[in-house]
């Protein structure tokens, strides 16, 4: 049977896939660009949906791992470009898939370590917590000369994929867009999975899950590492479309943005971060093309959503999600 | 009649709970609200609070219909609700329960020490940590604090030990013979039933069957409640 | 007679200047239901608290099968097989009923770092699960979400919870609070038939059923045992009857 | 020949109103010229370094562009500007100079119109051996502050009282007034942009530390001295413009601003004047779709700057007059004026990195 | 550093924690009362030194213009509330995220259009202009020890409104169960908006009286609130008491590292280097207490309730 979300999200894939060819079309490179960023910030958003959705882990420090997976791109890049040796004598890239896995083992550490001291703390405590860590790295960032400080990074060309000309818009959005679609299908696979029935039992009740005998804190710490993993690879993505990196990355704004993309589009659902993500970027590329005043509407339209439109723009569209 | 509820309809969402109940009370009357788990007993006191708003129906109180109040109007009214899961207010200690919302009248914090002894040894006490039991008294020295004209109980014994249960009826007689007006929920049907004037009893959402608490025939206890 | 499952020896535990509980010895022998009974206040959910590890004693030990697990947190005792039921219930209110009872089951097979394999097309979990909600009465409701039973419903399923744990011995903290004549009357027939194969440590202030079900009856006052043995006894002390029964006996 | 220039800057947030002078004043220059073949897109970067990316692509991809300018900040600057010279357009800075672009990274692409970085803080440093041997010296963590010290500490010759960074966005300075005044200085030079500069200004004067203080003009240009008022007056600083500055071209300027606008223009303004009368000066001469003669044309500086002279160095940067300046009141309204030049003719340390 | 310094150093770092308070104490009352997080306090803050600029600008009195920054926040904030907030209770924290999100950006655009792009006027007023000689040479700003003052008369009567009051025990009902004190006839709607406008107020107040001293302009609350956020944590979220003490630390905390970080260091890396990594590590100092306190004391040190 279909249900109103699948249609919502065949719909969705559809318009995601008319974009190329209406940029073609209509001679609009910078369509290829947009759909670009939000595949990006909603892959970034699918990370957050597993920690947040499944697991309840609301966090203000997830843009940590956002710009700790840019400046894994953007160093990488730097010492490829400059041929010097980068610590411990290991030498830049500029391969995406390396990159990637670099971005991945970096952010999933970085998360290891957060994780196995702040999910001692729960509620609004572990939201300041994470925000806490994530200041830190953003101060370090800013002051620290090494890579440009609050200049940030700027790399010049994107980085290479074997086989493909990344430089070209189109050819980069088609791999944004497959590492979205595995990231959707990576959240669907674990929503369903038994790991992701313990990560949900934890978020509605974790002393009854400790007392079935499954550590929530376990869960948890997992959860927050494969979260943090996802949300890197969409950071060196990120990078990678502004061929630049700075602490702006690493921001609390942009926590509270990657935030506001996945309430916008519906929390716990599979395509709201992709929905979010896409009325996001649309709001503020054509607000800020009408009016200076751009970010008063944008306010107004955010505030509208959350008022009325429970469960976010998916909750409007497909009606509330099926329990089971 | 000081109250009167007829035709009552409510919803939780989508879920419909009730599907027309009607039921009265006069005044110094117990009435005993009877039925299986799941009935509906709470959803009609829910709604008869505002808690659940009611999609359908009347209720008048004291003459005025009150139906589409908001809750804290309906309590103001004369309306106290101990309700189902004693719901104390946790970080507050056992005296702050009893006077956050009091209103003047006959109850005190000294008459309710006098009923419930036990209260009063853990006046200074957070409400969080009491027992179970103690938690159900400080629910019903609560909702006597607001000195209601109509006193509502929602498993009014439950958790608590059989000599307090005692306790508990014997209190209820008694206020209900100083003309206290009390609609009551109990499992305790040997308990409830002596005390009680007369009885509704739900079934599905709808009230099928009201009168006189001795006109309960085991026949009629059998059909609905299952005893 | 065979070994206790479950013994307790000199067990306290204060808050501030209250003793909640005061040097309990209690043992839970296989087969047998144990009823707890005892005023308000009494300290009968501390003990249970203790014994399941939700709180942590001042003195004394707590062994499970002969293994001292006094030390043990609440996941890692759930684990060696001690399953409870809460005082007031406690659910995972999003799930229905069935995923409340697989969550469990999973937990029981201790596979919860499995990431890919969907749970609900997963047999080793569903079938189970659904023969315990069968047991329980709630086959019938097996799909609805668990915010949305009533009050019965949800004892009837923190059952079939604790019991999708295969615990070796149950704690059930007032398991017919709330529950209407019918309710009561089907759960204590299903203690009943439960208690033969796994013991019960049973708090419950229905006198109905405690007479009914218990082997054996503690009665605990202000944080003291102040007499164990069987209903008749019970029913008899002339100090329980003053405590706590007055003449509900 | 019709140009279309893009404008990239803040217009939102706090640091709104250095981008409002920016654009006001391209606006005025536009208006003066009366060419209808000149087109202005105008888009806000929040000052958000990735957003302003994001618009430059923008710009360059749909509103087929074929000049960019406006960045305030350098942070911005650094992100915008190399992927943009890249791609062959011609981007020129009415503000930030981040040292960077000035040197091994120059660009035939890159015009800065405004000045280096450093250039404002040499000229303090320059300044400041007149009459002090001992300064305390202060800026935000960041590379523009860092820069800014350095800059200072290249011409100064006495010696330092102290060398302080602070956080950048620090509201509160008791603690480091109280280091300066048990630091035993002559003098004190701070470059601290925005809301910090009115922060500090203002609670150094309330603490009645006394020592003489000296900053860039940025801390205390026209858009802040309204808000710290009396505290700013006698504070000198440097500049490469004021609005006192006699020369026609720029008395016309100031003139034109206020009657246009209601107040008088800020530095960024003068400088963002200029950058516009740059571009109609090219345009007068070379067609936008002839990259090597418009930028030849550029490279000519062949305006009437307010600033009275005006050419460019070899990596494409000013080579300018710097002065001093002190705050002064006058009437109701505080201002400018300018009490010392400091360097004639003045380019910048980067420039022998530069391989143009 | 010499010990009259160092005095002046912990009179800074306490007066920076009580500026800090007035901001938390609001913030902590209402997060701890509605369980709310909201981001837009540091808007309520804005809006107060604005409105205490304009005020003062239009009659020349602060202290008018403290109470015009005191009335206009509240009021503020009781719109905001029967606006916005009111329907936001019974979500979870993140649709409170995104709506007070957006309320940022609504105030502070909201605010440009009304005042114009750049920083307005606002200084100390005259009878509280000047310093006082501290023991060991150095001078203390008058004004300064008078935030002081009223931080702790805030403090003081934010703690008897909550302990000692009905109103206080109404709030600390409804903190856990709202419907519950609805039920027993409490008028929480109109309570809350109280609360709200009050919490509202207090932000207001702080701006006001934080207005001389720094820049009035868009923008000003976001750095305090984050740093409120960090106060409250620490101190424990709905303790007045914690958000006191919690302040207070990160006052000296902070202002301690900078003035004190630099030396040690200079010792290892020279000056220069020593000034940057110094201020680097200065910035993340207080962050790096906060993570030492919640991981020994996941609720703050004085967790609401106990
Ligand atoms: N929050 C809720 N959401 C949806 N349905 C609900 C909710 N609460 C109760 N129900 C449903 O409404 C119906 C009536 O429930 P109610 O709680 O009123 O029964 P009750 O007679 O009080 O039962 P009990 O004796 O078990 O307390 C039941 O079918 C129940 O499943
Ligand atoms: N954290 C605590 N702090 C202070 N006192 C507590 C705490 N927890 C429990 N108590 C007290 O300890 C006593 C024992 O409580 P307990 O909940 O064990 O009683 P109980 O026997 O289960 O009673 P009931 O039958 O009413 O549920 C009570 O008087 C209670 O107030
Ligand atoms: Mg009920
Ligand atoms: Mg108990």
């Amino acid at each position: 049977m279909i249900t109103r979300e699948r249609l919502v999200e065949i719909t969705l894939v559809l318009l995601l896939a008319a974009v190329p060819i209406a940029a073609q079309l209509l001679n609009e490179p910078f369509y290829l660009t947009l759909a670009t960023r939000v595949a990006i910030l909603g892959l970034a958003a699918v990370g957050l949906n597993i920690a947040l959705g499944l697991g309840g882990l609301v966090s203000f420090g997830h843009a940590a791992f956002f710009g700790v997976g840019g400046y894994v791109a953007g160093v990488l890049a730097i010492h490829a470009f400059n041929g010097t040796p980068m610590l411990l004598g290991l030498p830049g890239t500029k391969l995406m898939p390396f990159i990637w896995i670099v971005a991945i083992l970096v952010s999933g550490l970085v998360a290891l370590g957060i994780g196995a001291l702040t999910l001692r703390t729960s509620g609004v405590y572990f939201i300041m917590i994470t925000l806490a860590f994530a200041q830190m790295i953003y101060y370090f960032a800013i002051s620290w000369p090494a890579y440009g400080g609050e200049d940030g990074l700027s790399f010049y060309v994107r980085n290479g994929f074997p086989g493909v000309d990344t430089l070209k818009p189109l050819p980069f959005l088609l791999i944004c867009y497959a590492l979205l679609a595995l990231g959707l299908i990576l959240f669907q696979v674990l929503r369903k999975s038994r790991f992701g029935a313990a990560l949900q039992g934890a978020r509605q009740n974790e002393v009854r899950v400790a007392a079935t005998g499954i550590s929530p804190y376990r869960i948890r710490l997992v959860a927050f590492v494969i979260w943090a993993m996802i949300t890197g690879v969409a950071g060196a993505l990120y990078a990678d479309l502004n061929r630049f990196v700075s602490p702006a990355m690493l921001s609390w704004h942009m926590s509270g943005e990657l935030i506001v993309l996945i309430v916008l589009g519906g929390v716990g659902r599979r395509f709201g971060p992709v929905v979010g993500a896409g009325l996001y970027v649309l709001l503020e590329y054509w607000l800020g093309g009408i009016t200076e005043r751009w970010q008063l509407f944008l306010g107004l339209m955010l505030l509208g959503v959350v008022l009325f439109a429970r469960g976010g723009l998916i909750g409007l569209l497909a009606g509330k999600p099926r329990h089971g | 009649m000081l109250l009167e509820i007829s035709g009552l309809t409510a919803s939780y969402g989508p879920v419909q709970a009730l599907f027309g109940v009607d039921l009265a009370v006069a005044e110094g009357e117990m009435l005993a609200l009877l039925g299986r788990n799941g009935m509906g007993k709470t959803t009609t006191i829910r709604a008869l609070f505002g808690l659940t708003p009611a999609s359908g129906g009347r209720v008048s109180f004291a003459g005025r219909e009150i139906a589409r109040l908001a809750p804290h109007r309906i309590a103001q009214l004369g309306l106290g609700l101990v309700p189902e899961g004693r719901r104390c207010f946790p970080n507050l200690t056992v005296e702050e329960n009893l006077v956050v919302a009091a209103r003047p009248g006959r109850w005190t914090q000294a008459s309710v020490a006098e009923l419930f002894p036990r209260l009063a040894e853990r006046r200074r006490q957070l409400a969080r940590t009491l027992s179970g039991g103690e938690q159900q008294m400080l629910a019903i020295g609560r909702a006597l604090m607001t000195n209601p004209q109509l006193l509502v109980l929602d498993e009014a014994t439950e958790g608590l030990a059989p000599i307090i249960r005692q306790d508990i009826w014997a209190a209820l007689r008694a206020l209900k013979s100083g003309g206290q007006a009390i609609i009551v929920v109990d499992k305790s049907l040997s308990e409830l039933l002596p005390v009680a004037d007369r009885c509704t009893i739900l079934e599905k959402g709808t009230s099928v069957w009201t009168g006189k608490a001795g006109e309960l025939s085991p026949q009629l206890q059998d059909r609905y409640l299952g005893v | 007679m065979a070994d206790p499952v479950l013994s307790v020896t000199g067990l306290s535990r204060s808050f501030g200047a209250l003793k909640a509980t005061d040097e309990v010895t209690l043992d839970l022998r296989p087969g047998e239901i144990h009823a707890l009974i005892g005023p308000n206040g009494a300290g009968k959910s501390t003990l249970i608290n203790l014994i399941s590890g939700a709180l942590s004693p001042d003195a004394g030990s707590v062994h499970l099968g002969g293994m001292d697990v006094t030390r043990l947190g609440v996941s890692a005792r759930a684990r060696l097989g001690l399953g409870r039921t809460y005082q007031i219930s406690s659910l995972f209110p999003e799930f229905s009923a069935l995923r409340n009872v697989m969550l469990a089951v999973q937990a029981r097979q201790g596979s919860s770092f499995r990431f890919f394999l969907p749970v609900m097309a997963d047999a080793s979990l569903r079938d189970p699960a659904l023969s315990l909600l069968d047991r329980v009465g709630l086959a019938a409701r097996a799909h609805v979400i668990a915010a949305e039973l009533s009050h019965g419903e949800r004892r009837q399923l923190e059952l079939a919870m604790a019991l999708a744990l295969s615990p070796r011995l149950l704690l059930l903290d007032e398991p017919m609070a709330g529950m209407g004549p019918e309710g009561s009357k089907a759960m204590t027939a299903l203690l009943a038939q439960l208690g033969h194969a796994l013991p019960i440590l049973l708090v419950e202030h229905d006198m109905d059923a405690v007479f009914a079900l218990a082997d054996r009856i503690s009665v605990l006052v202000y944080g003291r045992i102040i007499a164990t043995g069987s209903v008749e006894e019970i029913r008899r002390d002339p100090e329980v009857r003053r405590a706590y029964l007055g003449d509900a006996a | 020949e019709p140009i279309k220039i893009g404008m990239i800057t803040t217009l939102s947030g706090g640091g709104a109103g250095l981008g409002i002078d920016v654009r006001d004043a391209f606006q005025l220059a536009l208006k003066q010229a009366g060419n209808a073949e000149i087109e202005l897109v105008v888009e806000d970067d929040a000052q958000k370094p990735e957003l302003a990316v994001q618009i430059a692509d923008k710009m360059i991809q749909s509103d087929k562009v074929d000049l960019l300018t406006g960045i305030i900040w350098s942070n911005l600057a650094m992100a915008v500007v190399p992927s943009v010279t890249a791609q062959e357009i011609i981007y020129l800075s009415p503000n930030a100079g981040p040292s960077p672009l000035a040197g091994a990274a120059c660009n035939a692409n890159y015009f800065n119109v405004a000045y280096q970085n450093d250039n404002f803080h040499e000229a303090a440093g320059e300044y400041a051996n007149i009459d002090y041997s001992n300064t305390f010296i202060m800026a935000p963590n960041y590379p523009a502050g860092q820069d800014a010290l350095t800059g200072f500490k290249r011409y100064y010759k006495g010696t330092l009282a102290g060398e302080v960074y602070t956080q950048v966005g620090q509201t509160d300075y008791a603690a480091e007034i109280a280091q300066i005044r048990a630091s035993g200085a002559d003098s004190v030079f701070i470059f601290l942009p925005g809301g910090m500069g009115i922060a500090f200004t203002k609670q150094y004067a309330q603490s009645d530390v006394g020592i003489p203080l000296l900053g860039p003009g940025f801390s205390f240009s026209q858009d802040v001295l309204g808000a710290i008022g009396d505290a700013a007056v006698g504070v000198k600083n440097s500049a490469s413009w004021s609005p006192d500055l006699d020369n026609p071209a720029n008395a016309a300027f100031v003139e034109a601003f206020q009657a246009e606008y209601g107040r008088l223009p800020s530095v960024y303004a003068a400088q963002s004047f200029d950058t516009a009368n740059l571009i109609l000066s090219a345009a007068a001469k070379a067609s936008v779709t002839d990259k090597d003669a418009f930028r030849a044309a550029l490279k000519e500086a062949d305006f009437a700057s307010v600033r009275g002279k005006f050419s460019f160095n070899t990596n494409q940067h000013p080579i300018q007059d710097l002065y001093m300046r002190e705050v002064v009141k006058e009437g109701d309204v505080i201002t400018n004026k300018i009490i010392a030049t400091v360097f004639t003719d003045h380019g910048d340390a980067y420039a022998k990195d530069c391989s143009l | 550093m010499s010990s009259a310094l160092l005095v002046e150093q912990l009179l800074n770092g306490l007066q920076l924690g009580v500026m800090l308070y007035l901001m938390a104490a609001g913030l902590t009352l209402i997060f701890g009362v509605m369980g709310l997080i909201n981001l837009a306090h540091g808007s309520l803050y804005m809006v107060g030194a604005f409105a205490c600029a304009a005020v003062a600008a239009w009659t020349g009195s602060f202290f008018l213009a403290l109470i015009g920054a005191l009335i206009a926040a509240a009021a503020a904030g009781a719109l905001m509330e029967i606006l916005v907030i009111r329907r936001l209770y019974g979500r979870d924290h993140l649709d409170q995220v995104l709506a007070t999100f957006a309320l940022i950006l609504v105030f502070s655009e909201a605010t440009r259009w009304l005042f114009g792009p750049f920083p307005l006027y606002l200084d100390i007023p005259a009878i509280l202009q000047g310093t006082v000689p501290l023991p060991g040479g150095s001078r203390y700003q008058i004004y300064r020890l008078a935030i002081i003052g009223v931080g702790i008369a805030v403090a003081i009567g934010l703690y008897l409104l909550i302990s000692r009051t009905r109103l206080g025990m109404r709030i600390r009902a409804g903190e856990s169960d709202r419907e519950m004190i609805a039920a027993l006839g409490v008028d929480i709607r109109t309570l809350y908006t109280v609360v709200f406008a009050l919490g509202a107020g207090l932000a207001g107040l702080a701006g006001a009286m934080i207005g001389p001293l720094q820049s009035v302009q868009v923008g000003m609350g976001e750095p305090v609130l984050i740093l409120a956020f960090v106060v409250i944590v620490i101190g424990g979220i709905g303790s007045n008491r914690g958000a006191l003490i919690g302040a207070i630390l990160v006052g000296v905390v902070d202002t301690m590292g900078r003035a004190l970080l630099p030396g040690v260091l200079s010792g290892l890396l020279g000056p220069s280097a020593a000034a940057t990594t110094g201020s680097s590590l200065a910035s993340m100092l207080i962050y790096l207490v906060m993570v030492v306190i919640l991981v020994f004391r996941p609720r703050g040190l004085f967790p609401a309730g106990s």
